[in-house]
């Protein structure tokens, strides 16, 4: 067991966005997160990476309380993330962009930075925007860019929110494939998406949120059978 | 102290003074004659100066310190190293001598200051009484005129003798204020209760502690050296609080026709030190002008009433050329030399400095005055002379007159 | 590889001909390096703050000050060499800044810029009232008293010489090294820099005390030149004032753009500052008219226009082969670096 | 089909450097009630960004009856008739429910809507008229959205995604809605996530995927594959 | 004591007049305004001048000066502040900031560096005697009930008014207010017209009570400044209170040593920012 999220409460005013979830992901699992939009889904994940603070609860990541620590000490203890609307540091290339990641994420000195970072273009097809300016990117590269970040960090749990939304089936399939990769390596992986598909066709699991609380677990089949998120996600009358 | 070749590059028949003055800024009131006087000397010296047997002629290199010490600094140590001038002047308040001072003593070049009380000058650059400067030399009455004249001035009213008393937190203020050298140890000495409440930082929007405090003691007399606005403040305050001292003698305030004109009616009646007036009974040693044909002459060119820094300035000009006339070259130890066997009669009266109370310090004489009605005009009269009897008065001091 | 020696090699020329000028040169221009070396040291200071750190300052006059008096009662009243004086004074001020950094960081945007304003008025006053110091009145710098004009100002020159190379130095080496990223992720994103493992509070913290180290030297240095100090002219809020003309004047984010403004502020004071408050009126209004048209100051222009870029920060990817160290002088995109 | 209303022909919109929308083609006849769907990111949002000035586009690439008006001013557009009620609701939070339904009626149009009508439309709101916009709950906040857009008696009503975050019976109840305001002919435009929604309420759908409107068609004429696959990209 | 707090308090009137249009400022645009204090200084002296140039009663100056401000607010947000707005706040800082070096020269070079008041034909000296040993001033007394006023106001214009709405829907969401159909460049000029008639008043007032000087500005900014941390940011009583707070320190401070008077006002803003940083009266949310 990797990550255990236990009882994680959080409200923005009146809005209760996440009530009361508990989960687990054990080491090397990957688990699919769904839900309409609003549920929840970015939240949770930012209660998990520590960009936003608990109001009640607790996260553990490999057996400790990480509750109380701060975004980048939970990076270097091993959880990278992306966003879902992309945040590059706009001024600085591809390239820099995944050295500062690595650097500082991954603590390795620069010279090994260079190296995982040139290891990463090459694994998400970067390379030849390596040395353009991140902000200058199109939308799809700048997603990829978010995912690429993440990798150079060298987690072991990987957070990847919305990471499809907008590719063709051709790139899906590539993505798919490249995550599987990553999977193979034992990377855990918690991954938010809309594109059901993609996520069935990774996933050892899948987490349906509603309302902030948990609809569904289960396995991907099973949690897509289930007439309440059939009804609640997919629009569909069961 | 040999300054390297480049910068002697000047023509060698030719004396370059440099002026320090604060010709824009806070201060900017003490400069206000500077254009005049320059063009006066410069009239005067056209044809230039014999010195040593040989002709020389005289520039006048001006900068301003923009009331700013680090300006005054930056624009002497130009003076020094870029245009190698052979003397330095300045004048008007310790934030322009006692920088360009401490510059020309660092870099060996003569210099000769006015117009800061001397204790101030000295004893602000933490001159040694011992030892004295080398290089800088100044010009000035002292704390010692200003304490006699003032406590002599309070006495020819009768009052409680309680007097309340403003000293801000800068050169002047720690000056006046200091235990020892300053007004308290006097004022104890000649009778005086006195009400201290602490340097106070300006600029002060209100003076209602003040007021407030000296009303409580029945203070009847009122001192101290602040910026015209923090006496502004304090005047309007004490009018609306119903405080009504009989005498209000604040020096820097009142010195200038302007600032003393902003507080309308209320001015009459302020008294003030004087420095320099028309009818100081001295000429000048260069324009042979008497004090009152030199303010009659300012009057004249710039249609402005007199002000004390007038004589000033062109005092510090009769020193600066008569030390030039004197040295003989344009060597700095012999223009040194010939600064401290200085002894001239100018328009202030008699600067020598050997005989002053300390080293490279010449004194120069002090009364007080006060602004009286004339016609529909205030002007400035001397009333008090106890410390320079050689100075007439002209006037009987008057109790501030209250509607 | 061979121009990065070949400009290392122009450098190290260059300052060995500047370290060699007291030899050959006019005092005044070693007197006006001293000058103009201050107001660099603060500009790059500045510039690290606000263009690196995010931070935009209006009260870097505090540590300029405090350097100055510390440096000031070390060598009046503790007898130590103004020299050393000035760096044991720039230490004894970055601590002060580290309990004021607190405070300061509690505002945000343009309330900190005045909220460090305030802290400099409140240093301003206490060193006001301290009267060992001279309380409001200054004192000036008697531990010359006696020593060789020329030694004295042959010392000044080659102190100023050496804060400037190691302020550029310093300054290239760690925009170049691993912190260097870090800051200039943080001005990008502080979200995104926190997630990417960043310690964004410390970084700011560390940028926040190295600023104030370099600005107490440059203030130490000034009053070694200038020999007088009083609380009015070492806190005066123009320091300030000139520094953020000189980084907006040169480029902002940019090591180069303290180098160019300052040039161009000792070009202008030069020739204009007799004209006293004219020659402030004008600086101000062309700091005005960069930040309304030219935002990236004289150095983005040159980079814009002719891809001059003396500082390389950037590293540059080269495929297939992965270098140790970033290619010098290459220029890698056609948008100007700058603040977010 | 009824005369072009609104025509947006090849639309390109961009933020910043990045480009969004790739030649959208789009028209919407008078009265009519049109749908949109799309996976998250596809562009659906900054579509009606365009059209309602928000995010600035060429000015002939939108045309309201004729006039191009592409790129116009927000402010000058909600005058010529098209308002929306945006993604997230967006009261403003430091102003009580009548405040916000206020502030829609900012552009002054004459029409039917008033303050009287929308209380009559949403009651609830009638009650907590006084109350600050942030202390009502999901489904009563996008009822104030929706009211203040009403405000401003807009020929075009645009609803970015009306249903987000609200339970079903809560969007139930704004869906149904819907055909009151539609009742005096007023021409809508419904971005929505949910297929079944859309499909309901509009008479025909526009699919948009990363950016380009990838289906089109009859909401009754299209079926789930087709829509299923456009939007899944499947 | 309770002399000093009245002292205080009235200083307190001034202060908030300084602090009202920076909160206003402040509270629209998240702007920052570093030449408000030089501001204030300009309308000093322009009321100097003019009442110079025009023998004209002081409290008609305010009839004139004031829609002239109105205007030249409106035209320096329209024209050159709102090109800076954003969320970088350094173009903002370093033009305001630029300007208000410019504006102290430009003084010093036109009005001289002499400190000057404004002729209120008496009333700067008149007194009013609260029984007792306590006597205040009738002209802060006036200031005092003007800037109560204005706090009034314009607490009840944000609340009630359209204009206030659209202020606050600038403020909240501006690009949805927009899309109400406001123009947020108008409404920022607007709140900025405000802003510096407030500080026209401000101004007017200060050279009727005091003297203005050139230099006076940095001063009075920060005053302002303090005024509306200490009040807590969001609220115009708040500012209005913050500058209560700030005048009594003030004062207390005088009271004890006239040397550490503006030190303890100073000292009073960093207890509040170490130990409140929201303020002493935050805007409560009801
Ligand atoms: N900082 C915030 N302040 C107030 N409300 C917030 C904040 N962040 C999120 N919310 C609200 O919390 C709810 C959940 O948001 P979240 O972003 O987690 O949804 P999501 O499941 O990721 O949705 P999507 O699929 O659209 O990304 C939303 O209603 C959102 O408006
Ligand atoms: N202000 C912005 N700056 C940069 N990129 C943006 C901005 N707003 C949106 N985007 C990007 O443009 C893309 C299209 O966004 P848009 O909001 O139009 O999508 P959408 O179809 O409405 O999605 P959703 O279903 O989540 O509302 C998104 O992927 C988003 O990341
Ligand atoms: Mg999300
Ligand atoms: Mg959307």
């Amino acid at each position: 067991m990797l990550l255990k999220v236990e009882n994680a409460c959080k409200r923005y005013g009146a809005l209760q966005v996440t009530q009361d979830m508990s989960f687990t992901v054990n080491d090397g699992e990957t688990l699919g997160i769904l839900g309409p939009n609003g549920a929840g889904k970015t939240t949770l994940f930012n209660l998990i990476s520590g960009d936003v603070a608990l109001d009640s609860g607790c996260v553990y990541f490999d057996g400790a309380n990480i509750t109380a620590l701060r975004p980048h000490q939970r990076c270097r203890t091993g959880i990278g993330r992306s966003y879902q609307v992309p945040h590059p540091f706009g001024n600085m290339s591809v390239f820099e962009n995944l050295v500062t990641a690595a650097c500082f994420g991954g603590q390795v000195s620069e010279k090994e930075a260079w190296e995982i970072a040139e290891e990463v273009l090459e694994t998400t097809d970067l390379k030849p925007f390596a040395n353009k300016a991140a902000g200058s990117m199109t939308l799809l590269n700048r997603k990829r860019l978010e995912l690429a970040r993440a990798l150079a960090t060298r987690p072991r749990l990987l957070l990847l929110d919305e990471i499809a939304g907008g590719l063709t089936e051709h790139e899906a399939r590539e993505l798919v494939d490249e995550l599987k990769r990553i999977k193979a390596r034992g990377t855990t992986m918690l991954w938010i998406e809309h594109v059901v598909h993609a996520l069935m066709s990774i996933a050892d699991r899948l987490l349906v949120i509603d309302f902030g609380k948990k609809l569904a677990e289960g396995t991907p089949d099973d949690v897509m059978n289930n007439p309440e998120v059939r009804r609640v996600y997919m629009g569909v009358d069961a | 102290a040999s300054a390297s070749p480049w910068v002697r590059a000047g023509r060698d028949n030719t004396f370059k003074i440099g002026f320090v003055s604060p010709q824009t800024g806070p201060l900017a009131a003490f400069a206000e004659p500077d254009m005049f006087i320059m063009e006066q000397v410069r009239k005067l010296t056209a044809n230039g100066i014999m010195s040593g047997g040989q002709k020389y002629a005289v520039e006048i290199i001006y900068k301003d310190s923009q009331s700013n010490p680090n300006q005054a600094g930056k624009v002497t140590s130009e003076l020094i190293l870029r245009d190698g001038v052979d003397l330095v002047i300045a004048s008007a308040t310790p934030a322009t001598t006692n920088p360009v001072a401490d510059q020309c003593e660092a870099n060996g070049v003569p210099c000769i200051t006015n117009d800061t009380p001397w204790q101030a000058h000295f004893f602000g650059r933490k001159g040694d009484p011992k030892v004295g400067f080398d290089w800088t030399y100044h010009f000035f009455w002292g704390l010692e005129d200003v304490i006699g004249s003032y406590t002599n001035l309070w006495q020819k009213l009768p009052t409680n003798k309680s007097i309340g008393t403003l000293w801000p937190n800068d050169e002047d203020g720690n000056a006046w204020g200091n235990t020892e050298l300053g007004f308290p140890s006097a004022l104890n000495k000649s009778g005086f209760s006195f009400i201290d409440r602490g340097r106070f930082q300006t600029p002060v929007n209100d003076f209602s502690s003040f007021i407030s405090e000296f009303r409580k003691q029945e203070v009847e007399i009122v001192t101290g050296v602040i910026t015209p606005p923090d006496f502004a403040n304090f005047w309007n305050q004490a009018g609306q609080q119903g405080f009504q001292p009989k005498i209000v003698t604040v020096a820097k305030a009142t010195e200038f026709p302007q600032a003393v004109a902003a507080f309308g009616p209320r001015a009459e009646g302020l008294t003030v030190e004087m420095w320099w007036s028309p009818a100081h009974p001295f000429n000048s040693s260069i324009s042979q002008q008497s004090a009152a044909e030199l303010a009659a002459a300012y009057s004249a060119a710039t249609s402005r009433a007199w002000s004390m820094p007038l004589g000033l300035k062109h005092s510090l000009f009769e020193v600066a050329l008569d030390v030039l006339q004197r040295a003989g070259s344009k060597d700095p130890e012999a223009i040194r030399d010939a600064i401290k066997a200085t002894n001239l009669n100018t328009v202030v009266g008699p600067v020598n400095f050997a005989n002053g109370p300390v080293p490279n310090i010449g004194k120069t004489p002090l009364v007080t005055g006060q602004w009286q009605r004339k016609g529909d005009k205030l002007d400035l009269v001397i009333v008090e002379n106890s410390q320079a009897p050689m100075i007439p008065l002209q006037a009987e001091l008057l109790p501030i007159k209250y509607s | 590889m061979t121009r990065n020696i070949v400009a290392a090699v122009v450098a190290v020329g260059l300052v060995i001909l500047a370290a060699s000028l007291p030899f050959w040169g006019e005092a005044y221009w070693m007197h006006e390096f001293v000058m103009v070396s201050c107001f660099f040291v603060f500009a790059m200071m500045w510039n690290l703050m606000a263009g690196y750190g995010g931070m935009v300052s209006v009260g870097q006059q505090a540590w300029f000050g405090l350097g100055g008096y510390f440096m000031l009662a070390l060598a009046n009243l503790g007898g130590v060499n103004p020299f050393v004086a000035i760096v044991l004074g720039a230490v004894l001020s970055t601590l002060i800044a580290l309990p004021m950094s607190k405070l300061a960081f509690r505002l945000q945007g343009g309330y900190f810029a005045i909220g460090t304003w305030v802290m400099a008025e409140v240093v301003r006053l206490t060193v006001a009232n301290i009267s060992i110091v001279g309380g409001g009145s200054g004192t000036s710098l008697t531990a010359f008293r006696g020593v060789s004009r020329a030694l004295r100002e042959n010392v000044t020159y080659w102190v100023a010489l050496v804060a400037v190379v190691a302020t550029i130095v310093l300054v290239y080496l760690f925009l170049r090294s691993k912190q260097g990223l870090a800051l200039q992720a943080i001005r990008d994103s502080e979200v995104a820099a926190e997630s990417q493992g960043i310690n964004v509070a410390r970084m700011k913290l560390a940028v926040y005390l190295v600023s104030a180290f370099g600005c107490a030297i440059a203030g130490g240095l000034y009053f070694v030149s200038n020999l007088r100090i009083s609380p009015d002219a070492a806190f005066s809020v123009n320091w300030t004032a000139f520094g953020i003309f000189i980084v907006m004047i040169g480029g902002i984010g940019r090591i180069e753009g303290p180098v160019i403004g300052t040039l161009v502020f000792w070009l202008v004071s030069h020739y204009f500052s007799d004209y006293g408050t004219w020659y402030l009126i004008g600086l101000g209004a062309l700091a005005i008219m960069m930040t309304l048209y030219a935002r990236q100051g004289i150095t983005g222009l040159l980079d814009r226009f002719l891809g001059v870029d003396l500082f390389p920060t950037r590293r540059v990817f080269v495929a297939r082969k992965v270098e140790a160290k970033p290619a010098p002088a290459a220029r890698v995109y056609n948008e100007t670096a700058g603040v977010a | 089909m009824s005369t072009a209303l609104v025509e947006v022909s090849n639309l390109n919109a961009f933020y910043g450097d990045a480009q969004v929308l790739f030649d959208v083609n789009f028209r919407l006849g008078e009265g009519e009630t049109i749908g949109i769907l799309g996976a998250n990111g596809a562009g659906k949002s900054t579509f009606m960004k365009s059209l309602t000035g928000l995010v600035k586009v060429d000015t002939n690439s939108i045309r309201l009856r004729g006039e191009a008006i592409g790129g116009n001013a927000a402010g000058e557009i909600v005058r010529k008739g098209i308002a929306m009620v945006p993604e997230g609701r967006r009261l403003f939070p430091s102003m009580s429910v009548e405040e916000n339904l206020l502030m829609g009626g900012f552009a002054k149009r004459k029409g039917k809507w008033n303050l009287q009508e929308i209380y009559k439309l949403f009651p609830i709101l009638k009650e907590k008229r006084n109350q600050p916009s942030t202390s009502l709950s999901g489904g009563q906040q996008q009822q104030v959205a929706i009211g203040r857009a009403l405000m401003s008696n807009p020929d075009i009503l645009l609803c970015d995604e009306i249903s987000l975050g609200l339970a079903p019976v809560v969007i139930k109840d704004i869906y149904d809605s819907l055909p009151s305001i539609t009742a005096d002919g007023m021409t809508v435009v419904v971005v929505e996530q949910d297929v079944n929604l859309a499909q309901r309420c509009s008479q025909r759908l526009y699919c948009f995927q990363e950016g380009r409107v990838a289906l089109e068609g009859k909401s009754s004429e299209l079926s789930r594959d087709q829509i299923s696959e456009a939007y899944f990209g499947i | 004591m309770i002399e000093t707090v009245i002292h205080g308090i009235l200083l307190g009137g001034l202060y908030s007049l300084f602090a009202l249009g920076l909160s206003l400022m402040f509270g629209v645009m998240r702007l920052t305004n570093i030449a408000h204090g030089d501001q204030i200084v300009i309308s000093g002296f322009m009321g100097i001048a003019i009442a110079a140039a025009v023998n004209i009663n002081p409290f008609l100056l305010i009839l004139l000066l004031v829609p002239c401000a109105l205007v030249s607010g409106y035209a320096f947000q329209y024209f050159v502040l709102n090109r800076t707005i954003g969320k970088d706040p350094l173009p903002s800082l370093v033009i305001t900031f630029g300007l208000s070096i410019i504006a102290q020269n430009l003084l010093q070079e036109i009005f001289s560096a002499n400190p000057r008041a404004l002729d209120t034909g008496g009333l700067n000296t008149m007194g009013l005697n609260l029984g007792g040993d306590t006597v205040v001033g009738v002209l802060p007394l006036i200031i005092l009930v003007c800037a109560i006023a204005c706090t009034f106001g314009l607490q009840w214009m944000f609340a009630h008014t359209a204009l206030g709405r659209s202020f606050r829907a600038v403020s909240d969401e501006k690009d949805i207010a927009e899309l109400m159909g406001l123009n947020s460049a108008r409404v920022y000029s607007m709140a900025t017209a405000i802003a510096f008639s407030l500080v026209a008043l401000a101004g007017l007032f200060q050279s009727m009570r005091t003297t203005v000087s050139p230099t006076d500005g940095p001063n009075l900014l920060l005053f302002a400044f303090e005024s509306v941390i200490i009040g807590g940011m969001g609220s115009f009583w708040g500012t209005f209170l913050g500058a209560m707070t700030l005048g009594v320190a003030q004062q207390v401070g005088f009271h004890f040593d006239p040397g550490w008077g503006i030190w303890f006002g100073h000292l009073v803003f960093i207890l509040i920012l170490a130990f409140r940083p929201s303020g002493l009266f935050p805007k409560t949310k009801g």
